[in-house]
């Protein structure tokens, strides 16, 4: 049970910034995604973190405690990688065993170990293979067992799963999150895709060219993301630019009430989610008239867009809400003042 | 040593080319491409046979002198034996080769040589073949064998910068005193380098009490009994030597870039017009000298001989009879053109015009030089062949170890 | 030693298709090569002489293995070349190691360590014979510093029984094949297996010992056997540099081979020979070592 | 964003201030090393330009350009050892390629049965001496009456240098996708036409770097050329040992100079391609 807090910490390559200003803060056990596009600095964070870099300048503690003169093998942030990280020269019980060895334990102890964690993570019998005679999903599983016997005080996860398949890569995330829970390992987990961030963390950090952009529970980057960056990088499809004033933005299409969010009045940016968007009976506010131009059958859902005069908006139905729709129609669509979230407009 | 060839004697094909018939062999020489093999360490003569000897055989012959560098004369001989061996009675690589001493003995008992022609060249008749430095090469006959080139004598080299004339050993009893008073300064190069096999032979004479034992052929009970003088000497020089005779250097070339940097204190030579040619390559110093033992110091001759599969045995012929041009021997013995290499012919057959200009040249040699006289008076004759495969074979045995 | 398909194989080309593209090469080295190794090997056995009847026997091995110098030869040419192949696989491990991050993203160290490539060994044994010996460049420098007074204090390299300046000219030579080697078996992953190493409590010690060791050793291995039997067959270098006393064994084979003595060539072949069966040993005990990498790669 | 260079940084598993020292010491050792490698040239460029310059002289006293002089003059030697060895190195060097494409594709892309028997053929070669090889072939060659020696120099250079080249062509291949061609045949190439359209530019650098190495190769050969070409094939090396064994050592060193000259000129023109190649490809014992 670990804190991990990063204090104004910047990183330098030469002449490329390549991490400015971050402050972290991790809850003791708790599993933080950080979360960006590529290069936006997260694997950078991650050996910082570990011990692999040295920042430019800030601080880094564990559990309130500067770790910055602590050489990577003494913090115990173990890291896992996306890539073929199993020492390819090496069975799967000693990789797994690796960080017992390290530590002096006997070798036929830290095997025994080894063996037992690799049943655990579930490869029972696959000890002896080599890395190469392993799919890439045990890969990864003997990758998290070497971790979780390194007994880590943080364990930094970077893209662990990007190489595997959708099936296996539920399986891996399930397994991970479990084994993390059960331990109680506080975890750092980078991803560049905003779905598995949502569904690993307790909370996401995200972070745009190596800064913190918004850090907090995962349904406030869908519900109430600080920027338009954010949003976008949600997949936010409904941005409407506007004009707020008193409790009204002034859309192109209607004068909108907001429930909520205070920013400074003057050009904002209004999203909703498209499940948000009511169609049919009309609501207390924000009611206009709109035209289905497109209807698409999902699956789970049915992907409907009605045009507002120039402006398009896409709502989400349920299949049987759906049915009574059908391309053409003209219909009520009801935007509810709670649902809708301002952003500041003045940026992009 | 050597084995008797298997195949039948390739000498004396009917149709050589007979040097009676120089009108003929000279037309027929017309047109060919000679690869004289010789040794190609010296860029000052290879200058000299490309651009003395080339261009007349080019102008007046039409014949194109190859010249091909080899590192040893004993590449060239085993390249005539491998072939002749090797089933190839004609038109093999080599046309001419410059040889002599036990590469001459070993072509001549594969029966690898074109006979009966030297004799019968032109110019032959410069040539003294009784005097036994000509018609005896290393004790064997040159026989129509091979035709003289040049000659040569050992001489020691000292730097007149570090020594007097008086300081100098004269003998090689001298010489280990020497050796004693100055530990490390003097080497030879390892047999079977020649230079380093004819540094030996002297050694050899002088303690068996001379040369005139050795004469004649080879002597196998006389030198069983007397080589071990040799042996206990060389073994009394070693601890002396240069790096205590752990180590030889391997070459002639090695042993004047130890003398030229003052590694060691003398070098030998074979040229008896002298080192000017050396000393103007900046080889060895400008203050370097000869000089030669009491004792006496080997002179012998050098030849050119065609292998009987030559290609082109007309064309060497025309070699052969070229380089014995008066003229040629003359600009050849000239330090300044670059070799300074001794007569190959008697200055007593020659008209007074030609021996003349030869004696002028001889007048000119400086102090880079000996006086013709003095290394004529010391000069020993070289003897057969077995003695040099001898002391070669045993000094391998005995000193190097 | 051949680099696998990255892109996968093609599993449908017809098996005929593949000998067709074989077969030129085969047929141009193998014949060359397999008949010049059955020559030596005739020749050794009194097979095809060039003097004397052509009889079986084990006369030139028998000669050769009786007498020291054949022994000495062997022990001195094993001891070059195992020493010079160990000299610079270690200078090249250190280079690549100390290297791989300052030329990271640049090409110039790569090119830098490809300079001497095209220098032939007998060019280096030249320049060697300049630099280190006893009036040599260094000695030079040595003399005017006043740190000895004269050549013969300067130490033998040169023509020396301990062969230390034909180690260099090896050593100069080798150290960046291996280099280049290493540097491309570190390449981006070794930063990656050191740093997980380290996260899970692998000091700097014992990350070069089971990580980067181990990393390198597949790829060091087959160059230092490449290497070695280079350094063993090379003729130039040893006899430029080396000492009369004791000769290395191409030195030695070449010798008897130019013998004017050709009854002398059966010995010079089974030298050959030798050497070719050392050079096959040492092949052999790397693919028995390469056995227990199997499965690294 | 950050390039890929700058992130692969060196793990700073130390402290702030010995990350700079250690970049610093790196660089010198750098320094230290390229110096090292080049040392030996330098001191032939040194004695090349010198006359009797012997010790203790440490600069020398007689600056001359007396050896190249005579090496440069139009009657020199070296211009027919520089064509001779130019010839044969081209002729190898084309022979090696033509073998070494359709090998090289062989075997980077084809798994088959006898593949690693293949490999062994063609590799051997690579370990053994080739003084041991030239005393086989001497005989052969002398039976043979190679009545013209250059080609069986080329014949025998093609042994050490075959394997090189098909080294090469098999990592190009083992890495070359096969979509290109495979799509160059469906839009109507030939098998000619793709391969020259198509397999050609796309193996071009490769080619290059094989072509490089098979010339440097064949350009060093001192003792297959002696005893092969009999001494008659006068390649720069040949001219080179027979120089040195006069002993002047500033006419050794220019032409030690000249020998190495056209190969070192080469491996600049093409560094970026030979640079580009995977390292273990590129090496040469």
């Amino acid at each position: 049970m670990t804190t991990l807090s990063l204090k104004e910490v910047s990183k330098r390559f030469r002449t490329v910034d390549a991490v400015t200003d971050l402050s972290l803060e991790s809850e003791s056990g708790e599993l933080l995604t950080l979360l960006g596009p590529s290069g936006a600095g997260k694997t950078t964070i991650l050996k910082l973190v570990a011990g692999l870099l040295h920042p430019t300048a800030g601080d880094i503690r564990f559990d309130g405690r500067s770790v910055l003169a602590e050489p990577p093998e003494k913090r115990r942030a173990v890291l896992m990688l996306q890539g073929p990280s199993l020492f390819p020269y090496m069975s799967a019980v000693d990789n797994a065993a690796f960080a017992l060895l390290m530590r002096g334990t006997a070798r036929s102890q830290a095997r025994a170990r080894g063996v037992e964690m690799l049943t655990r993570v579930g490869l029972p019998g696959l000890g002896d293979r080599r890395p190469s005679d392993l799919s890439g999903g045990q890969q990864q599983r003997v990758a998290l067992a070497r971790a979780l016997l390194a007994e880590p005080r943080l364990l930094l996860l970077d893209e662990p799963l990007a190489n595997l398949d959708p099936e296996l890569r539920a399986d891996m995330r399930h397994l991970i999150k479990q084994s993390q829970r059960r331990r109680a390992i506080t975890t750092i987990f980078v991803t560049h895709d905003q779905e598995e961030a949502v569904e690993m963390g307790d909370r996401i950090a995200l972070i745009f060219e190596g800064r913190l952009e918004q850090i907090g529970p995962p349904r406030d980057f869908y519900e109430r993301p600080r920027s338009v960056r954010v949003a976008r990088f949600f997949g936010s499809q409904n941005m409407f630019a506007g004009t707020y004033r008193g409790d009204i933005v002034a859309t192109p299409f209607a004068d909108l009430h907001i429930a909520d969010g205070r920013p400074p009045e003057g050009p904002v940016v209004v999203t909703i989610r498209p499940e948000a968007v009511l169609l049919g009976h009309g609501g207390p506010a924000n009611t206009v008239e709109g035209r289905i131009i497109e209807s698409h059958y999902r699956g789970t859902h049915v992907a409907v867009r009605v045009a507002i005069g120039d402006i398009v908006i896409a709502a989400s139905l349920r299949p049987d809400e759906a049915r009574s729709f059908s391309v053409g129609d003209v219909t009520k669509v009801t935007l509810p003042p709670d649902r809708l979230w301002m952003m500041p407009g003045d940026e992009r | 040593m050597l084995v008797a060839v298997a195949c039948s004697p390739i000498s004396g094909d009917g149709d050589a080319a007979d040097p009676a018939d120089w009108d003929g062999v000279v037309s027929n020489s017309r047109g060919q491409q000679l690869n004289l093999f010789m040794w190609g360490g010296s860029s000052e003569i290879n200058r000299f046979v490309d651009n003395v000897y080339g261009p007349r055989l080019e102008a007046e012959f039409g014949i194109h002198l190859n010249r091909i560098p080899v590192a040893d004369t004993v590449d060239a001989v085993n390249k005539v034996l491998s072939e002749i061996q090797a089933g190839r009675r004609r038109g093999g690589a080599v046309d001419l080769i410059w040889i002599n001493g036990e590469n001459f003995q070993t072509l001549r008992q594969a029966d690898a040589l074109l006979a009966d022609w030297s004799r019968r060249l032109p110019n032959a008749r410069f040539v003294d073949w009784d005097a036994p430095e000509v018609g005896l090469d290393f004790g064997l006959p040159v026989a129509g064998f091979e035709s003289p080139l040049g000659s040569a004598q050992f001489q020691f080299v000292y730097d007149s910068a570090r020594f007097g004339p008086e300081e100098l050993p004269r003998s090689y009893a001298g010489l280990l005193q020497w050796v004693e008073m100055h530990p490390g300064r003097f080497t030879y190069p390892a047999p079977p380098d020649f230079h380093g096999n004819r540094f030996i032979k002297q050694a050899f004479y002088e303690l068996t009490g001379g040369f005139e034992r050795w004469l004649g052929g080879f002597d196998s009970a006389g030198y069983a009994e007397s080589s071990p003088a040799l042996w206990d000497y060389l073994q009394e020089l070693e601890p002396h030597l240069w790096r205590k005779g752990t180590s030889y250097p391997p070459s002639l070339a090695e042993l004047n870039r130890l003398f030229a940097n003052g590694e060691i204190d003398f070098t030998f030579t074979q040229l008896p017009a002298g080192i000017e040619a050396d000393v103007a390559a900046g080889i060895l110093p400008a203050t370097s000298r000869p000089f030669v033992f009491d004792t006496g110091t080997i002179g012998d001759s050098h030849y050119l001989a065609i292998p009987a599969n030559a290609a082109h045995p007309e064309a060497a012929m025309v070699m052969a009879n070229l380089v014995l041009e008066p003229e040629l021997q003359a600009a050849k013995l000239a330090p300044a053109n670059g070799w300074g290499d001794g007569l190959g012919i008697s200055l007593s057959l020659l008209d007074d015009d030609s021996r003349r200009r030869i004696e002028a040249v001889l007048d000119d040699l400086g102090e880079l030089a000996l006086e013709p006289a003095l290394l004529e008076s010391v000069r020993l004759p070289e003897v057969a062949a077995e003695y040099t495969v001898a002391l070669e074979r045993d000094w391998q045995q005995y000193v190097r170890r | 030693m051949f680099a696998a398909s990255r892109s996968g194989l093609d599993q449908v080309a017809e098996p005929s298709r593949v000998w067709i593209r074989l077969l030129p090469a085969l047929m141009v080295v193998v014949p060359v090569f397999v008949v010049a190794v059955a020559l030596a090997l005739a020749q050794s056995l009194g097979l095809l002489p060039l003097v004397g009847d052509s009889r079986l026997s084990l006369d030139a091995y028998r000669n050769l293995f009786s007498g020291g110098e054949l022994w000495r030869s062997l022990a001195f040419t094993s001891y070059l070349s195992l020493g010079s192949t160990a000299l610079a696989l270690g200078l090249g491990v250190v280079i690549a190691l100390a290297f791989r991050h300052l030329f990271s993203g640049s090409r110039f160290g790569a090119f830098m360590l490809q300079l001497n490539l095209p220098v032939p060994h007998l060019v280096g044994a030249l320049a060697m014979v300049l630099l280190l010996g006893q009036s040599g460049l260094l000695a030079r420098v040595a003399g005017s510093v006043g740190l000895i007074d004269g050549p013969a204090a300067f130490p033998a390299l040169i023509f020396d029984p301990g062969g230390l300046a034909i180690i260099a000219e090896y050593v100069w030579k080798e150290v960046p094949f291996f280099a280049l080697i290493a540097l491309a078996a570190l390449g981006s992953v070794a930063d990656d297996f050191e740093g997980v190493a380290a996260t899970l409590g692998a000091g700097r010690w014992r990350r070069f010992r089971h990580v980067t060791l181990p990393l390198l050793a597949p790829v060091l291995l087959p160059a230092a056997v490449v290497v070695f039997a280079f350094t063993f067959g090379t003729f130039e270098v040893p006899l430029l540099l080396g000492g009369s006393f004791p000769e290395a064994m191409p030195v030695l084979a070449y010798r008897k081979f130019t013998n004017i003595d050709l009854a002398a060539r059966p010995e010079a072949l089974a030298i050959g020979i030798v050497m070719l069966a050392i050079i096959t040993l040492a092949a052999l005990i790397y693919l028995r070592l390469g056995r227990r990498f199997a499965g690294r790669q | 964003m950050i390039p890929r260079a700058v992130k692969t940084d060196s793990p700073g598993f130390g402290h702030r201030h010995s990350e700079r020292r250690r970049r610093r010491s790196t660089a010198a050792l750098a320094g230290v090393v390229l110096t090292l490698l080049i040392l030996p040239l330098g001191v032939l460029a040194l004695f090349s330009v010198t006359r009797a310059y012997f010790y203790p002289q440490l600069a020398p006293d007689d600056w001359n350009l007396r050896a190249w002089r005579l090496l440069l003059h139009p009657g020199s030697e070296v211009w027919g050892a520089m064509a001779t060895t130019v010839f044969v190195g081209l002729a190898v060097v084309a022979v090696a390629l033509v073998l070494a494409v359709p090998a090289g594709r062989a075997l980077g892309r084809h798994s088959f049965r006898a593949k690693r028997l293949v490999e062994f053929l063609l590799l051997a070669p690579l370990l053994a001496p080739p003084l041991v090889v030239a005393m086989g072939l001497d005989f052969a060659f002398l039976r043979l009456q190679l009545t013209n020696r250059l080609w069986g120099v080329v014949l025998v250079h093609l042994v050490p240098t075959v394997p090189y080249a098909v080294l090469v062509m098999s990592g190009v291949f083992a890495n070359y996708d096969q979509a290109s061609e495979d799509q160059a045949r469906t839009l109507g190439a030939g098998r000619l036409d793709a391969f020259r359209y198509v397999t050609l530019p796309a193996i071009a650098p490769g080619l290059v770097v094989a072509g490089v190495l098979v010339l440097i190769v064949s350009w060093s050969q001192y003792i297959l050329t002696l005893l092969i070409g009999g001494g008659q094939v006068v390649t720069l090396p040949i001219l080179l040992f027979a120089t040195s064994s006069g002993g002047d050592t500033a006419l050794t060193s220019a032409l030690a100079l000249i020998t190495i000259a056209p190969v070192l000129a080469l491996l600049l023109l093409t560094s970026r391609h030979v640079s580009r190649m995977p390292a273990a490809q590129i090496g040469l014992p």
